[in-house]
């Protein structure tokens, strides 16, 4: 049993693949989030002034992105552009590079706009929060908009983001595994290959478990330092 | 073109294609496009992807053909083009070894003793669609993995399962299998092509003649001179070759 | 001279509850008005209608020779004339609120300095300066990196004072500055406001302490039900009252402190 | 896009659409009040309750929802015991009992976070005020403390019904006929891929907008600050 | 008889500073008693450890003959001793808080009545019906549906009066329940309270109003730096004030008042 496992895992190189697929999930993962939630923001925003026409732009596209699975959103996005894409590229001599960096780009795309779309709704919901009061004392202070939103409002409302946030970065994280639908191997896609083949699934698959689980236990550091961050100020209950 | 053969295949079907952990892959379908591209004298470049993204992705021109074991029907050729069969794997019934089931003699007999039993299949097959035709009060379950359906035969949430004889051979093979055994009552193609196809082929885009004309002749060559017969009977212990008919 | 603040025919409604009705008067530089009247009869809402926290239904506002004035167009709909003159008035005028609204994020310091930072620019040193200046006026210098959930009512009350007064504008709001207070800090916020007056500020606050407003202030107006039932110097509102309203309420006060 | 497809894939997937809807309502009528639970949990006083409640939300939301359902259904049924045990296999034994427990299980942890976080922020003097009035921890819960919470919680929440109607597809990779279910069963008999995927996409969105529009309503219904600060 | 309440050698400490260094009284029933000092001297820590809103560092409190106290162990850890009274406690005492702390997502009835049902168990008629007759008391029925952010700060103040009123505890603790009331509805506030000390309530007040201190009053106690300064009946106190601090404080009162 134990020399079975040894086998797949070193001399059949299973275990640097599966490294190779954390990394990539790694990568499209955190470039997801953080171009999602950079882009929450000022749609969030919108969302929240209830800006005419735009605040309801916000709000379509938020629940289209949530409504349909990740999946269409990237076949959608990838199936559909990649012809003119490509001939695009060829057009200026690209085709090779184009061929290759395409799927990363649209996974990438497709991870952040689905991130988005749900962070959209975490920061809309906690600018909401944020006591009206307090915003009033910047105004009459005339801070200017801009300065109210990024020392009064924005630090309030990461606060009560804060879970919100971290419960889309590990749903993104996750949701990394789509973009095997464009060719490339994350981990969650390495780990069913190797399960396929060698017929170990739990095996594999609990392999993949403990490395994504890794991956949100060194987050979960991070964010639970960032809580005590935010919470600095407010009494404890 | 430009002497490269793209190939899409799923990369984690055993036996059939693998994909290693540096993303070599191999298996029957590995050496039929290898073959293939022997005879076209062109390179092979594989391209792996999950099964439900190979079909768009070879309409969007990320690769020229798919070999996945792609089983022939008429329905799925109204969306894509095949070679000429190359292939075919028996079916059978795998049931509990002290089953009274075992030891049926023809498909009628199955058909009536398993009406209302639960049965496994396994997803990107046609054999859903038998089962539902044939067995139409059986509760039938849809599996994305052959070792997925093993276990739950395993764990008694099967009575009987469906499948292509090579699955059986290993399964009945290991440890797992001891406790089952196959009806011995050989399910083909010609039993029902509307359900089970025409055995298996090379997928390629519509209206390509050009390449399905090459492929055709390639894979002919090859059933020809004996390089099916060898992978079938590398891979599968068996010869499951289908004979050329021009 | 022409006056610091003209409100003109100010006038504001909740939905269909109206709770200031036309209500008018001038501050001249350097002059201390205490805005009185009952609970509820619309003080507050006059305050944060003059910069704007709250849009008013109509009338107009003038600061320091800059309008804006609000006018209900033929659709009904209410429409702001000069709106950009909101951050001009706003510059001009500092507010304390009944509630203090202290950023719970930032300690005392830091909820004095901002401004003094971000709007007025100044450096960070010279603004802690500024702003222990300030604290210390009202006594609150040795609590300036707690943070506001640690500090009692009145401590609080004292660095939202301290707030405006490190912003030095040439208008103060002060919405019941000494609600939360004890006599002996009322007196000192006094001494603050009179001195602030003496340096040219021009206060209006609202209070419900009728001798501090007697005190304190140039004119007091008396608010009744959104409508302005006497403007007068507080001896004037004391011996003299315009209404049975004002009487009333100034009799109350008489007989509580009896 | 053909036509016909529609026409055929349709039926078989309003069938599954049932499947799906019914963990659905599972997994937000039994997950809402478990991932509550487990919320008080981790914001409770005893530190082995906090710890085994943190725990668990770090399991399950650390780990794909895919690994989750497979363990429940093939990891646990190779254990004898639960095999015997009539309960348990009741529990696990059949497929649909087994998405739906893991839908519960995977929501719980990420309903817990978020409500979690909307419990610790809400203002004390709330609380306390109704501590004062002598109210039991339970009727503080019930009258105040979740009231506001909800309120805070909502927009997050309603993301996680959203997702908890799309992860209802992995109950497909345990034979289970949701809408996914069927849709892979088409997919493979027609390799109309794209055709069959749309259309299916079509299905979850429109239960999804129907989900996330009432969740708008109720938002609105409950918001009780007629202003907004601009 | 035996005493209502009952405080002895409270100490409150926040990490470092020291707040309440030892205080001790006793409260008859139908006594009515002012917490009056200076911002900052620990009169809403007093309160609120009376009904264990705050945890005291040590000390005992006795309510109608239950006590609980606080004793730190060899270990320095604060222990409760018959922490199970805290619910008793609390169900004798009410409290009106400095910031008032209305529930937002209830209307002004709510606010009222949520005790009523779920404490007290009445039905809902009744406890509407009680409420009413609560609000009108501070002259806030008219105003029953609103919502507290609809609400002006003395409206709001007086729901959180009326909050209490309404349950009729035997012990009452007011945090500056005046501080946003107009000197008419002090006058109000007054009348009430000595009605329910007519009806065998007991009721301890903090406040900054000396007059009303003073008015209301059997006795007084002084707080200063965490210890009691002086208690006594409040002639005494004004006449004859114990320490420097009481005559520095109640001497502001006077020049404010002069
Ligand atoms: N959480 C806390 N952490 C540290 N210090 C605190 C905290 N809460 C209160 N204090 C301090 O305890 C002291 C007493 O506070 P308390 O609220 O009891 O004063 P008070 O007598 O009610 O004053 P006021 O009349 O201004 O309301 C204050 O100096 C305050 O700064
Ligand atoms: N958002 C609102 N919606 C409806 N009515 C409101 C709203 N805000 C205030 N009001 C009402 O407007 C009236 C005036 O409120 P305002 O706060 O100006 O009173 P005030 O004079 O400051 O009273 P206080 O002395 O009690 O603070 C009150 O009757 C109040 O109920
Ligand atoms: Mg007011
Ligand atoms: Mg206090």
């Amino acid at each position: 049993m134990l020399n079975d496992i040894w086998v797949l895992m070193v001399e059949k190189g299973w275990t640097l693949a599966l490294l190779r697929g954390a990394g990539v999930t790694i990568l499209i993962g955190v470039l997801g989030v953080v171009i999602g939630l950079a882009s929450a923001i000022p749609l969030a925003i919108l969302r929240w002034r209830r800006l005419p026409v735009l605040s309801q732009l916000v709000d379509a596209y938020s629940i289209v992105i949530r409504g349909v699975p990740g999946l269409l959103v990237i076949y959608l996005l990838f199936f559909g552009s990649v012809d003119w894409v490509q001939k695009i590229a060829s057009a200026f001599g690209y085709a090779d590079s184009a061929e290759n960096a395409y799927p990363f780009i649209v996974g990438i795309i497709a991870i952040a706009a689905i991130s988005c779309a749900y962070s959209v709704e975490v920061i809309r919901g906690a600018l909401q929060a944020v006591p009206v009061g307090l915003l009033e004392a910047a105004r009459s202070l005339s801070l200017s908009p801009r300065l109210t939103f990024f020392r009064v409002t924005l630090p309030l409302a990461l606060r009560l983001a804060l879970g919100g946030i971290n419960n889309v970065w590990q749903m993104t994280i996750k949701d990394t595994s789509l973009v095997s639908v464009v060719g490339m191997q994350e981990l969650m896609r390495t780990a069913a290959v190797a399960a396929g083949i060698t017929r170990s699934p739990l095996l594999f698959y609990c392999l993949a478990a403990a490395m994504f689980f890794a991956m949100t236990a060194v987050s979960q550091i991070l964010f639970n330092r960032a809580e005590k961050y935010f919470n600095r100020g407010f009494s404890r209950r | 073109d430009d002497g490269v053969l793209r190939v899409g295949t799923e990369g984690d079907a055993p036996q059939f294609s693998m994909a290693d952990a540096n993303g070599n892959v191999t298996g029957f379908d590995a050496d039929i496009a290898n073959g293939i591209c022997a005879e076209l004298k062109v390179k092979c470049k594989f391209v792996v992807q999950t099964f439900s993204s190979l079909v768009p992705s070879m309409d969007k021109d990320r690769f020229d053909i798919i070999i996945s074991g792609l089983g022939i029907t008429d329905e799925r050729m109204k969306k894509i083009d095949y070679s000429i069969p190359y292939a075919t794997t028996p079916q059978y019934f795998v049931v509990p070894k002290d089953s009274p089931l075992v030891g049926l003699k023809s498909l009628a007999e199955i058909e009536k003793a398993l009406a209302g039993k639960t049965i496994g299949v396994v997803n990107g097959t046609t054999y859903a669609k038998f089962i539902k035709k044939h067995i139409p009060t059986a509760d039938l379950k849809t599996y994305d993995a052959t070792t997925q359906q093993n276990s739950d035969l395993g764990t008694g949430r099967l009575d009987a399962a469906f499948g292509d004889s090579p699955t059986w051979v290993d399964f009945l093979g290991s440890p797992d299998g001891a406790n089952f055994a196959r009806i011995d009552v050989k399910v083909t193609g010609a039993d029902d092509h509307e359900a089970l196809g025409y055995g298996m082929g090379v997928g390629l885009r519509k209206s390509n003649t050009e390449l399905k004309a090459k492929l055709d002749a390639a894979l002919c060559e090859m059933i020809n001179n004996g390089k099916v017969k060898a992978a079938s009977e590398n891979w599968f212990k068996d010869d499951y070759t289908i004979p050329c008919k021009k | 001279m022409s006056p610091v603040l003209k409100v003109h025919e100010l006038r504001k409604a909740f939905g269909a509850t109206s709770v200031l009705s036309g209500v008018s008067f001038q501050m001249r530089q350097g002059e201390v008005i205490s805005l009185v009247g009952s609970s509820g009869s619309g003080k507050s809402t006059a305050l944060r209608c003059i910069n704007f926290l709250e849009t008013p239904s109509s009338g107009e506002i003038e600061v320091m020779g800059d309008a804006i004035s609000v006018v209900q167009n033929e659709r009904h709909e209410t429409e702001i004339v000069n709106a950009a003159n909101i951050r001009v008035f706003r510059r001009r005028i500092g507010m304390v609120f009944q509630s203090f609204n202290l950023w719970p994020h930032r300690t005392v310091l830091g909820n004095v300095t901002e401004a003094l930072i971000y709007v007025l620019r100044k450096d960070k040193r010279e603004a802690e300066e500024t702003a222990l200046s300030a604290l210390s006026k009202v006594g609150m210098a040795d609590f300036s990196h707690r943070y506001p959930s640690q500090l009692s009512g009145g401590q609080q009350q004292r660095v939202a004072i301290a707030r405006i007064l490190a912003m030095r504008p040439k208008l103060m709001l002060f919405d019941e500055p000494t609600s939360a207070l004890d006599p002996e800090l009322v007196g000192e916020v006094l001494k603050v406001i009179r001195t602030l007056a003496g340096e040219g500020a021009t206060i209006l606050l609202v209070t419900h302490e009728m001798r501090f407003a007697r005190e304190v202030s140039n004119r007091m107006i008396f608010l009744h039900k959104g409508i302005v039932e006497q403007d007068a110097v507080p001896e004037e509102l004391f011996c003299n009252p315009a209404s049975e309203a004002v009487n009333r309420f100034l009799s109350s006060v008489i007989s509580t402190a009896a | 896009m053909d036509l016909s497809i529609i026409t055929y894939a349709v039926p078989f997937l309003l069938v599954g659409a049932k499947t799906t809807l019914l963990i659905a309502l599972f997994g937000v009528g039994l997950g809402l009040p478990f991932g509550i639970l487990v919320a008080t949990a981790r914001t409770s006083q005893v530190a082995t309750i906090r710890r085994c409640a943190d725990f668990y939300c770090a399991v399950f939301r650390g780990t794909p929802m895919l690994v989750q359902i497979f363990v429940i259904y093939y990891g646990l049924a190779q254990i004898g015991f639960i095999r015997h045990n009539a309960i348990l296999w009741w529990l696990i034994g059949d497929s649909l009992h087994a998405a739906v427990l893991a839908v519960i299980l995977n929501t719980g942890a990420y309903t817990a976070e978020i409500f979690r976080t909307a419990l610790l922020s809400l203002p004390r003097g709330l609380i306390e005020a109704a501590e004062a009035c002598g109210m039991s921890p339970w009727v503080i819960f019930q009258r105040i403390k979740f009231p506001l919470a909800l309120r805070q919680a909502l927009p997050s929440y309603s993301t996680e019904v959203a997702v908890i109607v799309k992860e209802s597809s992995l109950a497909s990779t345990i034979t289970v006929l949701e809408i996914t279910g069927y849709a892979k069963r088409l997919m493979s008999e027609t390799f109309a891929i794209m055709e069959i995927f749309v259309i299916t996409a079509v299905f979850y969105l429109v239960i999804n907008v129907a989900c996330l529009t009432a969740l708008n309503v109720i938002e609105r219904r409950l918001s009780f600050e007629p202003r907004y600060a601009r």
